[in-house]
């Protein structure tokens, strides 16, 4: 602890002279290693080939190898940027995408390359990003074998295809790079969410998850072109120069200009929408719809922390207004969804879910971390919760994969003393205690920089920042509560559970053909099965050898099939990985002497900020300065303290949900999977506010009501509108004539001589006009 | 107008006329055609006779009367006579008298490319498909008539949207005619000579000019069109032949050649003249019978001025050809309940028509 | 050598006419594939150099006294149209084989007829060419339409023959105003003349702006019904519903784009100071029907109609970018022709191919294709993606920078990076939800028709190859044939390329449009529409 | 041929020789008179009769009239053009007699009768 503490005071005890949030220089970049843009190519190369699989009917696991390859390949060559960087930031440039010129002068020329801009902030995100994609390619190597064929092909190019948007969402040199991959990402999340396409909740939860994207994306876009107006470029390099000398292109002050405020909230509203944060959150619970690996992959560990990126990326920009508003609502943002998710989690039963809402949760902190002026712990905390939540997702996943999709934590218990779940469920219980911040792991560290921030940071600069951190501090609470809840029901407790009736599982071939899906549920029946650690049939291994078409279901009874090889080892790795994280804390930084490996990456980035709780001088100007958590300095008492709220939180999970006698320490009251007396009787008291929780807070509905549904009305109307009013008048256009036409036509008689006479009259009539107007 | 003839005659006549015709028109009852045709002969007759009065010396005599009589009373049967087969033949006589008044003009060649074509063949067409067209009566009903033959359709209205057209139109002419000139002297209907060397050396030839004059050397003949400059006073200069001189001195005895110089006096003076100047040409006046003949100067006009008239109406007349066979070859598939339907609607309607033949 | 361009296809017309019904189809294919080597040695032998220049002039006087004049010439503009247009005839004449089965004769001489009077269009140097071949698209469009279209065929024919036609005789009554004006107010005016460069600098110099107003109404009243713009769109969808699949693509794909041709080459530099002065309008209009024609797309039951109502929406992002006045713009609107042209002719080809083993176009027959036809799910996510403008496809490019454009217009108050022009930030945002819209009805289509589980209209044989004998279509395979994937991979491809490279156009256009920009701005300015100075930025 | 035309006074040639004694051309008038009554003798005949065929027989009836026009306006201006246009209107008058006789027929199979109210397809 002593050594924990040191560390702490000395991250406590840097930093530099400069004003305190005035940005520090960022350097000009130096020329990169082409081979950088390698990291675009591979995976968009691999995609290529599952494109070329599928048009040519392969029908084995060769994408799935493949894919493995290429993002092991980029994985290494992330490595090896990262070895072999100095420091510097540099950018490679392959092509230029597109670029316009309309006059000489500054401003006057949009130019948007494919290249890559490298620097601390791109190299950290990299390196998770591909690591954790090579290892989730291999899980889902096992996971989506039941799909083997052209939809194994589908998952794994637009698994592919995720991490070149990734890639290029990140390593971007420029607004529009950045955006591209914003889409891309959003694209291929839209395709993979959408995996399960003939289940309608699955496409309507891609479609909800794509449009809510694009509302967030229509605030980046706003904010691209306002930072092109203002500033001219979009390159970051020369963007971030100009930020840095404090005018706009045309050289007005920046701190009194409206963009610095201005920009910063388009551009968060933008994250706000990638990242689900609150009024954009809903789309990620429903995103839990596609493939457990996807969830793991883009709806945890990545995608969803562009967001975070952005603003680290922008960091710069965020912090060049002196009253900090944008960063004030990205903290509280953050704040409000973090606490509001965690109140949904602890009411609902699917486990998938409860690690959705988690996600938003978790996304709170890191908001609120990059508002209440830490990008560190930002960064640090997407880094470690990447793995452990990766951990978690793919934990989630193998019990999915073995119980027939059973997610229902009512339904599964002891799961952890099934033969063959053991891993899964050390995997789950590292990633829970991550997850809930005990000490000393990887989880407890980056959370606890964001905490002990949150204390510091004044309230004069981030406006109600005190608030913000007891809230944030009541939801690690609630994060551990909710986080050992699920284990303790799931994963430990007496052996019980009910098959699931998912796709996954009837794709696997264990219906037999010629019986509906409905008939199959029917027989299949509730109440099926208390499943006891039966034997492996062997179809654990390889699932297409358990394809038996002569399986009765009403007379052979389910087996959970424990994970493979592939999967083991990807929740192995993931639950290594997720160990060490808390490793880099103690590693020594780049830059500065404190904070960890992550510090010294974010401190080599455009995220480079000197946050107010670093000394500027002596302890009394730091004790006036900073605030006080209960009069104690909360760089030093946080440990114990976010220490102590997890242990509470993990201790009440005992109490009401840990199963009878298993613990010694805390006598639990679970019989059974489903029945939790303690829970349950907690559950009715709060009853109306449970119910609402477990609906979400009903905010689908309401967004169905205030927007959706008048959108549709207002749509029909115009439709209505559209055919009776606008081509109405043009119809009444052509009626008029034709009114007039018909009251002409009784004088078409249709008898030739009928018109002979009018022929003849009208002879007659032009002779007579004839002589009496020309001839007299 | 008034100095062609008096409006008030004109409309009056000319209203008297209509009366007469919208009576004569066939009706189902009363059908007073008899009066009709007097009351329109009487109108016309009006007309006719002042403008006789006043055409005085220039009045085209007592033939055009009766043609003109004839030829609007033989239309006037046509257009009345309920029997085609008769309004046909009234048409014939209309064309037959319309040809005399052709003949009146000194269009001979049309006057009886008009009898031959009209009255020969085109008639003759009409009067084969009114046969095949028009049943003949039964034993029982020798009068019976087709409903359509034996009522007009409004007589009232369409005489007089006729009559008036025929006001409007004798007004105008009467009042157009008056601004145009006729032309004088017959050298411009003779003008197509100018461009018909062979009619002429025919001429000269027939009054045995070229003993005198021409080598009649094919050379000649091309040049000839040179030599006719200055027909238009009726002279011709040719040119001697070598020995010409000599002979035309005793040519110039002979009285027909003399003529041909103006007299016996300028032909001698020619002949002196000429005795020396071997090669000379000389100006000589044409024979009085070198005319064109009325369907020379049609040929040549039609042939010289519209070729491509010419050639279109022949398309026209082709075309005509291949579309009547078509036309009448085409079998109407008509079904025996149709006819019937169609017979007995007919027959419901009126009742008179000889439709019964289903 | 422009005017073979349009000989081969008007002689293509011919031969077909007269060849027996059975050799339309090749003749028709060999017509446009001449037409497309024609096209591509144009685009061999044009001087990049001198883009803005008219390129390949040929000029024949048909009436001298009038000053009429088959003239012809290419600048960059025309030339990527034209090469949009020999691009998609050769695939709309492939794409028709199966679905065209009776008089195939009239309907390949229509579709090569039409070839001819658009490319007219194109490269037409005179107004009265120009005019001429603009009015002839309407009536092999009209055959096509009337003879070949679905149920009520007839009357979405009259009604896009009578409507476009109305509007284009106003427009030119406009259009022979300025052509009087160039006769009797240029001092040294040597008779009529309808040479469209003449013309232009006579009205910019002779037309007064409150007669530049009233021109400007009369072309627009031409030119937006054919666009389409907001008000004035109603015959779009009626016609494309009804159209064959060939007919739909070439109207999406070439058709409307006669119309921002036309305003591209005649709107803007013809009347300067009425366009300043109007083009808030127009970009109001514009943005209206990008949420109202997208809105209209949400609720629709037939997908061709939706598609069809989407290019009102996408042609409002084309207006918007136009009237933007800057370089970005005008650059993405005339990028926006183009690759609206290949993404939604592709979806009408998509969508003629699954009429053609469904019959039905109904949102609520037909679902659920994804595992039935995977090959056809596959283009119809890609093109669906592509028309969503997704980064990296073609349809981003041209949208971003259409609105870029509007974003930047006239905000060159607020830095450098704005430029002088009518519109504004606002007009950005109000329009760049048109973007969530299209991704509204779009994922809507998809989410129906390709997504979810199968649904096919009874009677319909499920069993793969199920279309022999009942259904006209004999003979189709379920899924896409190798013809079909043929038509549907160059636009693909082409797609993908714009998307990643459209640098080739971009830099092309560069010169053209900036000078088209210089002076559609300066000009409009000097009549102190806007404000002094703001022409050029911060030059 | 010469030889009746000498022998019959043509007034129109007195008229000519004797310029505006009256009216230059009042012996042109009555022919035209009679032109102009035939015509419309024949347009009433068109008007009233009900029979295809005596129909097209009025037609030929104000061929006729037109003819006799010509003729006049031919021997007024002495040369051949009214004449060879009598042709023309003898041409046409001979395809048309073809082609509508050839319709008649047709219509008449069709419907077993002549009256032209019939036919009246084009009643709006």
């Amino acid at each position: 602890m002593t050594g924990l503490m040191g560390g702490w005071a000395t991250l406590a005890a840097a930093g530099g002279g400069a004003a305190a949030h005035a940005a520090p220089g960022i350097p000009a970049p130096g020329a990169g290693s082409p081979i950088a843009l390698l990291l675009l190519g591979l995976p968009l190369l691999a995609a290529a080939l599952c494109g070329v699989f599928a048009a040519t009917g392969n029908r084995s696991k060769l994408p799935a190898f493949t894919s493995v390859a290429a993002l092991g390949a980029c994985f290494g060559i992330a490595l090896m940027l990262f070895l072999n960087w100095n420091g510097q930031p540099a950018t490679a440039r392959a092509f230029d995408w597109i670029s316009l010129d309309w006059g000489a002068g500054k401003g006057q020329s949009f130019d948007a390359h494919f290249g890559v801009y490298i620097d601390g902030l791109t190299l950290l995100w990299m390196l998770f990003v591909t690591g954790l994609a090579t290892v989730i390619a291999l899980y889902s190597m096992e996971y989506m074998s039941h799909d083997v064929g052209l939809g194994y092909c589908r998952y794994f190019a637009a698994f592919n295809l995720f991490v070149f948007s990734m890639t290029a969402l990140v390593m971007g040199d420029n607004l529009l790079m950045l955006f591209l991959g914003w889409e891309g990402v959003g694209l291929c999340s839209y395709l993979l969410i959408g995996y399960y396409y003939k289940r309608a909740a699955a496409v309507a939860a891609a479609k909800k998850a794509f449009i809510m994207n694009r509302i967030g994306d229509l605030g980046l876009l706003m904010g691209i072109l306002s930072t092109f107006v203002v500033f001219g470029t979009i390159e970051y390099a020369p963007l971030f120069q100009m930020i840095a000398s404090g005018k706009t292109a045309s050289g007005a002050e920046l701190a009194s200009h409206w963009s610095v405020w201005g920009i910063p909230l388009m551009f968060a509203v933008g994250a706000f929408g990638k990242s689900a944060q609150f009024i954009f959150y809903t789309w990620l619970p429903d995103a839990m719809e596609g493939p457990t690996p996807v969830s793991a992959l883009i709806h945890a560990a990545t995608m969803v922390t562009a967001g975070v990126f952005l603003i680290g990326r922008l960091y710069p920009l965020f912090t060049a207004d002196p009253a900090l508003i944008a960063l004030s609502v990205v903290a509280w943002a953050g704040v409000i969804t973090a606490l509001w998710a965690a109140t949904i989690e602890m009411a609902i039963f699917d486990i998938k879910r409860v690690m959705g809402y988690s996600t938003i949760s978790q996304l709170g902190f890191m908001f609120a971390g990059m508002g209440l002026l830490t990008p560190t712990g930002a960064a640090f905390h997407t880094f470690t919760h990447a793995f452990f939540k990766a951990t978690l997702f793919l934990g989630v996943g193998a019990v999915m994969h073995g119980f027939g999709g059973q997610l229902d934590l009512r339904r599964l218990s002891g799961v952890m003393w099934m033969r063959g779940f053991g891993l899964v469920g050390i995997a789950m219980l590292v990633g829970s205690i991550n997850l809930s911040g005990v000490p000393f792991t990887a989880g407890f560290f980056s959370k606890d920089v964001i905490l002990a921030q949150a204390f510091t940071t004044p309230g004069t600069m981030i406006w109600g920042a005190q608030a913000a951190a007891w809230l944030l501090l009541l939801t690690a609470g609630m994060t551990a509560y909710y986080t050992f809840r699920t284990f303790l029901r799931v994963y430990v407790g007496p052996r019980e559970f009910v098959p699931g009736d998912d796709a996954e599982l009837l794709d696997l071939g264990r219906h037999p053909k010629g019986v509906s899906l409905d008939e199959w549920h029917a027989q299949h029946g509730h109440g099926h099965g208390h499943g006891h650690g039966h034997d492996d049939h062997g179809h654990g291994s390889d699932h297409r050898a358990a394809v038996r078409p002569d399986f009765d279901p009403t007379t052979e009874e389910f087996d959970p099939h424990p994970p493979g090889w592939s999967m083991k080892a990807a929740i192995g790795l993931c639950m290594v990985l997720s160990i060490l994280a808390a490793g880099v804390y103690f590693m020594k930084p780049a830059v500065g002497n404190h904070g960890g490996w992550v510090a010294g990456m974010v401190g080599q980035s455009s995220a480079a900020f000197a946050s107010p709780g670093e000394h500027h001088g002596g302890a009394a100007e730091h004790a006036a300065k900073l605030g006080t958590f209960l009069g104690y300095d909360p760089h030093k008492v946080m440990y114990y303290v976010s220490a102590g709220v997890g242990l509470i939180g993990i201790l009440i999970a005992a109490f009401l949900h840990g199963p009878r006698g298993v613990w010694s320490l805390f006598i639990g009251n679970r019989t059974s999977a489903a029945v939790a007396p303690r829970a349950d009787a907690l559950a009715n008291l709060f009853g109306p506010l449970t119910r609402a929780a477990r609906n979400k807070y009903y905010v689908d509905e309401i967004y169905d009501a205030l927007v959706r549904t008048p959108l549709r009305v207002l749509a029909h109307i115009f439709h209505i509108l559209d055919q009776g009013l606008v081509d109405g008048l043009v119809n009444l256009c052509g009626a008029l004539p034709r009114m007039l036409a018909r009251s002409l036509r009784p004088s078409q008689s249709g008898v030739l001589q009928g018109y002979a006479v009018g022929m003849a009259a009208g002879l007659g009539l032009i002779l007579i006009v004839v002589w009496v107007l020309m001839l007299r | 107008m008034e100095a062609i003839i008096h409006p008030i005659v004109v409309y009056a006549g000319l209203a008297v006329g209509a009366v007469g015709v919208a009576m004569a028109m066939p009706r189902p009852r009363v059908s007073p055609q008899v009066i009709g045709a007097l009351l329109a002969a009487v109108g016309f007759g009006v007309i006719f006779l002042f403008l006789g009065l006043r055409a005085g010396r220039d009045n085209p005599g007592v033939f055009f009367y009766l043609f003109s009589l004839i030829g609007l009373g033989s239309a006037l049967r046509v257009i009345t006579h309920p029997r085609p087969v008769y309004a046909a033949l009234y048409f014939i006589l209309t064309i037959l008298s319309s040809s005399a008044l052709y003949l009146l003009m000194q269009a001979e060649f049309m006057a009886f490319a008009l009898i031959i074509i009209y009255a020969g063949a085109i008639l003759i067409t009409y009067l084969f498909v009114i046969m095949l067209a028009t049943q003949a009566p039964t034993e029982e009903q020798v009068e019976a008539l087709s409903e359509y033959d034996a009522f007009s359709r409004e007589p009232v209205v369409a005489t007089a949207v006729g009559f008036i057209l025929l006001g409007v139109l004798t007004g105008v002419m009467a009042r157009g005619i008056q601004e145009i000139r006729p032309a004088s002297g017959e050298g411009q209907k003779q003008a197509a000579l100018e461009r018909m060397p062979g009619k002429i050396i025919e001429s000269l030839r027939s009054a045995g000019a070229f003993e005198v004059f021409l080598e009649p050397t094919k050379q000649d003949l091309t040049n000839a069109q040179q030599a006719l400059v200055n027909w238009t006073r009726g002279e011709v200069s040719l040119r001697l032949r070598p020995d010409g001189g000599r002979r035309l001195a005793k040519a110039v005895e002979r009285p027909e050649f003399a003529a041909l110089f103006g007299g016996a006096d300028p032909a001698r003076a020619a002949a002196d003249n000429l005795a020396t100047a071997s090669d000379a040409d000389v100006v000589v006046r044409l024979p009085s019978s070198v005319k064109m003949t009325n369907i020379e100067g049609i040929g040549w006009d039609l042939i010289a001025k519209h070729p491509m008239a010419l050639e279109l109406a022949g398309v026209i007349l082709l075309m005509a050809m291949l579309g009547a066979v078509v036309l009448a070859r085409k079998q109407i598939e008509i079904g025996e309940a149709e006819k019937a339907q169609a017979a007995a609607g007919r027959a419901g309607g009126v009742g008179i028509g000889g439709g019964g033949v289903v | 050598m422009l005017s073979f361009l349009l000989i081969i296809p008007l002689l293509s017309a011919l031969a077909i006419g007269l060849a027996p019904e059975r050799a339309s189809k090749g003749l028709a294919m060999l017509g446009s594939l001449l037409a497309l080597a024609a096209g591509a040695a144009v685009v061999a032998s044009f001087d990049w150099g001198r883009g803005s220049a008219f390129q390949f002039a040929a000029a024949l006087p048909v009436v001298p006294e009038l000053g009429v004049t088959l003239s012809l010439g290419v600048d960059t503009v025309a030339l990527w149209l034209v090469v949009l247009t020999v691009i998609l005839q050769p695939l709309c004449v492939l794409g028709s084989f199966s679905a065209i089965t009776e008089r195939t004769r009239t309907y390949y001489a229509s579709l090569m007829a039409l070839q001819a009077a658009m490319l007219g269009v194109f490269l037409a140097r005179d107004l009265i060419f120009f005019y001429v071949c603009f009015e002839f698209t309407l009536v092999p469009m009209y055959v096509l339409i009337s003879l070949y279209g679905s149920t009520n065929r007839r009357k979405a024919a009259t009604k896009f023959f009578l409507y476009t036609f109305t509007g284009s005789i106003i427009a030119l009554a406009g259009l022979i105003y300025v052509a009087w004006v160039a006769a009797t107010r240029v001092p040294d005016a040597a008779g009529w003349t309808f040479d469209i460069a003449t013309l232009r600098s006579a009205a910019q110099a002779h037309l007064s702006p409150t007669e530049q107003g009233w021109v400007m109404l009369a072309m627009m009243a031409g030119f937006a019904v054919k666009v389409p713009l907001f008000p004035v769109h109603t015959w779009l969808p009626l016609a494309h519903t009804e159209a064959p699949t060939a007919g739909s693509v070439i109207l999406a794909g070439v058709l409307l784009k006669l119309g921002t041709y036309a305003i591209y080459r005649f709107v803007l530099p013809f009347v300067p100071v009425a366009v300043v002065e109007y083009a808030h309008v127009v970009a109001a209009l514009s943005i209206v029907g990008i949420l109202y024609g997208g809105l209209i797309c949400w609720v629709q039951r037939d997908v061709k109609k939706l598609v069809a109502y989407s290019s009102v929406a996408h042609l409002g992002f084309c207006m918007l970018g136009m009237f933007a006045l800057n370089a970005a713009g005008v650059q993405g609107s005339i990028l926006y022709m183009i690759n609206h042209g290949l993404s939604t002719g592709a979806l009408f080809f998509l969508i003629g191919f699954m009429y053609e083993r469904y019959h039905t176009r109904s949102l609520e027959e037909v679902g659920g294709l994804g595992s039935k036809m995977p090959i056809w799910s596959t283009f119809m996510v890609f093109f669906m993606l592509a028309s969503v403008g997704l980064p990296g496809l073609n349809g981003f490019v041209s949208e971003f920078l259409c609105v870029m454009g509007a974003f930047q217009s006239g905000a060159y108050t607020l830095g450098p990076g704005g430029t002088a022009g009518p519109l504004g930030p606002w007009y950005a945002f109000i329009a760049g939800f048109g973007m969530i819209v299209a991704a509204m009805y779009l994922l809507y289509m998809t989410g129906r028709i390709v997504f979810g589980p199968l649904r096919e209209p009874p009677g319909h044989d499920d069993h793969g190859h199920g279309h022999a004998g009942s259904h006209e279509g004999g003979g189709l395979p379920a899924d896409l044939t190798a013809r079909e994937v043929v038509v549907l991979a160059p636009i693909a491809a082409l797609c993908l390329f714009l998307g990643v490279y459209p640098k080739p156009l971009i830099a092309t256009l560069e010169g053209p449009v900036n000078d088209k920009v210089q002076m559609v701005l300066s000009l409009g300015n000097a009549a102190g529409a806007a404000p002094a100075g703001a022409a050029g930025g911060e030059r | 041929m010469a030889t009746l035309a000498d022998g019959l006074h043509l007034s129109v040639l007195a008229a000519a020789a004797e310029p505006a004694a009256i009216a230059p051309a009042i012996g042109l008038y009555h022919y035209l008179f009679v032109s102009a009554a035939l015509f419309a003798l024949g347009v009433i005949g068109f008007l009233t009769r009900r029979n295809l065929i005596i129909m097209f027989l009025c037609t030929e009836m104000m061929f006729q009239a037109a003819g006799i026009a010509l003729i006049a306006f031919s021997r007024f201006h002495l040369n051949h053009t009214g004449e060879v246009f009598v042709i023309f209107v003898l041409t046409i008058a001979a395809a048309e007699a073809a082609l509508a006789l050839a319709l008649v027929v047709l219509l008449f199979r069709r419907k077993e009768t002549l009256d032209a109210s019939e036919w009246a397809a084009l009643r709006g």
